[in-house]
């Protein structure tokens, strides 16, 4: 640990690209995981969301009793 | 030759002495109070053996090269092979923990990857406050020791200790421990600071109770998609991301279930066993007792708690974009702390509406903290190093 | 320090992209069509891994040893001292087939052991085939590389990587690929070799059905006789022989059944994601993208094409000398490829013969295949090292 | 891989001892092999093969039916 | 380059012949009299492999280092980075041991602590004899070898394997062989020396059958109270005591089962493979056929038979001040050999008194001795290097 | 091995220190034990000593049955 002076336009830009980046990151890789959802369940013709909605509807009363 | 009644009660510094409480404390914290046992056992071991003097346990292979007689210490040996020179052990706990890691609401709901996103503010906070705390002369942290202390706020071991091992590796105990202990105390840090940023109304918020079913193939094409896209944005994250969607390849391609379960299992408990060791192990005494530590659990504190809030407050934004109805509390699940931080989710949810069962929308955000803490950590160690 | 944008994207060459595609490729041969998962799965990701410029993860310890700053990557520190410069572990995986493999069927019938000699002309004649490129200009190959081309048909990915390791580890990547691929392929290569060389009625040939049973007693002394004479015969095959015939023995022992146990699970398969990421690393895209390549995987198929050819011409000349019906189709199990090449037997055979089951006769010479290629192995060690 | 002017005398050396040492090697181990189970069996006094035959001409008709 | 046929024959000595037949003598009796199959199944094999010549298979990395084609052997690579330059097999194989060692009967009943201590008299009696040869010009052991006789009588294989590797790694494979075998071999050892020391009345002495039942957390404060209490008083048997207390605290928190269950499991026995092939390798023909080997032997034994001699004559005097009646047969069991001495105990106990049930009794000084033999070790090496 | 001439002294301070410091040890560590297992007990106010020997005093007979 040896002192420095702090070069505050360095950490600012290190914090800012930072945490830009990440969100760029996980929100590429968020379109791209739902691109890839919407893709096979479109070319394989099922539709589970719909079916999970149904079965969704019946459960919480359940949980509630 | 040495006297044969050499003793280290002569050698025990009062270091020495209030690590081995410390120490200590961590044993019964662990057994005693459930906090994270499997770190926080073996971590205590270490503090110990670390602050018992004269026992040669901590030489490592370098000291010892050029000395005939002299051979190196167990844990001197794993501290400089398995994580200084060659951070082995990191990278295999991350190949462990993908193995064991389930995607599937990430994938069902992959807008949650933002929350996961938005909670790495904590260790920017962090980073900037080690900073200022130089710049008031308070403390001597350069850039590389600011980025160690800012990933505590990843609130993930592995990525903490691998990244802290290549930027300062004189904070390594430290700043591991103070991940693991905040890990363990979630349950503490993070409702007042949900409750603070959020209204009743918006926790009380029911979801919908059931995830979408995710297919097989999403799961296998999961962690392939992410190595691709993560390494090739962000390169030096490849030894944590690489690893950790390798396991979690393993695991959800279903053909090569003794290799998913030998890494799950015995490959990930005894480096577990050995790393902790290790870390506990990099806490002797003499360099802990420094305001320095304390300042650094302070700081890790603060990246928790900011992590927890920018997680939060994106969910509230998010809460306010989104058709359905959305509870903001999961976004302080991002911090990842898996699976600490859901479970606080699910019982704050709870709490305020006995309907509400948050634990797997919680999830998403948590596993993709874990991501994002990695990309920061590679991003900084692609800058800094 | 980098910009902090530094992706990999502009880095990234036309080899490392073509690798990409094929490492993508792998995975999906192992998860889809469930080629060889326990390798190809690893070995895909470690070609991703490899691939994916500017990660570090190759670096080898040599390679930073007088650099403070620098850490080996995780594959670079498993290649050098895994690989190239101890080896430890393709001979850590053949003591776990030790403890995974059954000689009871080449007890039961130890002239079956010249079946897995004979499918061993493969090697001879890639290794020579090499050497033929070689002097018409085709390609460089020298003596040891022709030897690590030829060991290819041997058919066994521990002896192709081991002696690849030590005599041409600049195609380490693309013969253990070659190996593993084409062992995967044999229910496609064998079967028309088989047909071309063998009548209808020869393939019909019922076997009796049962094999006289083995007596413990000949099981242990079965790999202590192995170790005792073909180490004493080819000294340098000790590292792969003496390991399998070791893990046999605490097989078949019966007193060390959690050694045994542990060799065959939690050990070898430890070893084998390790071994089979860092066989899918020494592929990068510059390195491979030759026309050498594809020269390597044409030999190859040569190298399993004639061993098949071999073994079943022997084969052949068995059930002309044998008195009792003798099937030489399965001389092809030969060439080892365990168990995949003896299943090519028994499906052939009952093909031809519906009463046919040839399985058990056909591991005989399967296993016998695996001791064959590793002495060949040694002796080419021995001559050339 | 340094190109070469191969030496063909030794390539065929190298290949033919290669293939007949395997050859012999595991010629020798088939006849040690053979040689400890016919000792054995002659020493314990039991003969495994004929109890095995006669079981196996019963079960062929098993497996075809 | 060597010649294609350079077989080992012509280069086998009679030193390895004989080692040879010694190797084989040890596979026999692991399988045959189930002799510590565990370690002397392995330590056989490896006694073939090294002497087997012209293998390579001991090589070490050191005497490679320069050598740009050389690699080392696996067997030389685990030498001496496992045991030489490094320890760290001996001590995982008690981090394992710890992790399976119930100190329930010793905490019951702590005053067996001293039976536990008088039985390593057998390692002074050895160390003096040792030097004794070299004052009469038998054999020239120095102090360090005397050290390394000596601790055969402790009769634990790791601590043996330590403390040799650390002070006469040329007794390396010698003192471990003896030490095992010798371990193998109370039941012959032991009772004659037992019924010499006592009259009958003494040995059929009815202890009561019952052990107070010992509190959880008597369990998990018993291992945190020996490792600061035994390693703040002999600093160096920390690589020994800290690793055997640190997987007993992990077995008895009862917070870190899967840990405990890998240490336990696949981490020892992993380790015990390597390590006892490591053991057998140590014992080239060469260095062994030397009178002062016979000499070790002869030590060892004398070593065993003093311990348990002075466990015994503890065990009189303890039964002469106790109020309640005591046998003095479980001093026999203080000399470790956990837990073959306790079960020796128990069947001289009952042949003279069919109602004695001395096995739990027998447990609590078997146990001791574990940690009196760590802490001789740790002392001699904290004088001696 | 080399040969030295044996400084019987230092031997016979080493053996008698050695055995000398194992039994120090050792009777720390039981006097230890035996100090912790009676302040956990009164301290949780179970005897579970009479317990268990009221027990043992019925099970030897089974056991000699
Ligand atoms: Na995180
Ligand atoms: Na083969
Ligand atoms: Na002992």
């Amino acid at each position: 640990m040896e002192t420095a002076a702090i070069n505050w336009a360095e950490a600012w830009k290190v914090s800012g690209m930072g945490f830009g980046l990440v969100f760029m990151v996980l929100a590429i890789l968020a379109v791209a995981v739902w691109l890839i959802g919407v893709a096979l369940r479109r070319f394989d013709g099922t539709n589970t969301e719909a079916v999970e909605e149904s079965k969704e509807e019946e459960s919480p009363p359940k949980a509630e009793a | 030759m040495g006297d044969f009644f050499q003793t280290g009660f002569d050698q025990l510094t009062w270091g020495n002495v209030i690590m081995l409480v410390i120490g200590l404390a961590f044993i019964w914290l662990a057994i005693k109070k459930r906090w994270e046992p499997y770190e926080l056992l073996p971590i205590g071991v270490g503090i110990l053996l670390a602050n018992l003097p004269g026992t040669g346990i901590l030489l490592q292979p370098q000291q010892v090269a050029g000395d005939a007689m002299g051979s190196a210490g167990l844990l001197g040996t794993f501290i400089e092979y398995g994580l200084l020179r060659y951070t082995i052990l990191p990278q295999l706990i991350f190949l462990g923990l993908g193995a064991m890691t389930d995607f599937g609401p990430l994938i069902a709901n992959p807008k949650l990857f933002l929350l996961g996103a938005a909670a790495q503010v904590g260790i920017v906070v962090a980073f900037l406050g080690a900073l200022a705390l130089g710049h008031f002369g308070l403390a001597d942290f350069g850039i590389n020791e600011a980025a160690a202390i800012g990933i505590i706020g990843g609130a993930d071991g592995p990525t903490t200790i691998y990244l802290t091992s290549q930027l300062a590796p004189e904070l390594m105990g430290i700043t591991a421990v103070a991940a693991y202990s905040y890990m363990a105390m979630v349950a503490f840090i993070q409702p007042p600071i949900i409750r603070m940023l959020t209204t009743k109304k918006e926790r009380e918020t029911y979801m919908q109770s059931q995830l979408r079913e995710v297919s097989h193939r999403e799961r296998i094409l999961f962690p392939i998609v992410c190595i691709l896209l993560v390494i090739l944005l962000v390169p030096k994250s490849a030894p944590l991301v690489g690893m950790f969607m390798f396991g979690n390849l393993m695991r959800e391609s279903g053909v090569v279930e003794r290799l998913s379960k030998s890494a799950a299992n015995s490959l990930i408990n005894i480096v577990t066993i050995i790393l902790m060791l290790c870390i506990g192990a990099s806490m002797p005494g003499d360099e802990i007792m420094k305001p320095e530590t304390l300042m650094v659990l302070g700081l890790g504190l603060v990246a928790f708690a900011c992590g927890t809030a920018g997680g939060v407050l994106l969910g509230k934004v998010m809460k306010w974009i989104s058709k359905e109805p959305f509870n903001p509390i999961i976004g302080a699940a991002g911090v990842s702390a898996v699976p600490m931080a859901a479970r606080v989710a699910q019982h704050v949810g709870q709490k305020e509406n006995p309907r509400n069962f948050l634990l797997m929308h919680a999830m998403g955000p948590n596993v993709a903290g874990v991501i994002g803490s990695a990309v920061v950590a590679g991003a900084l160690l692609g800058y800094l190093s």
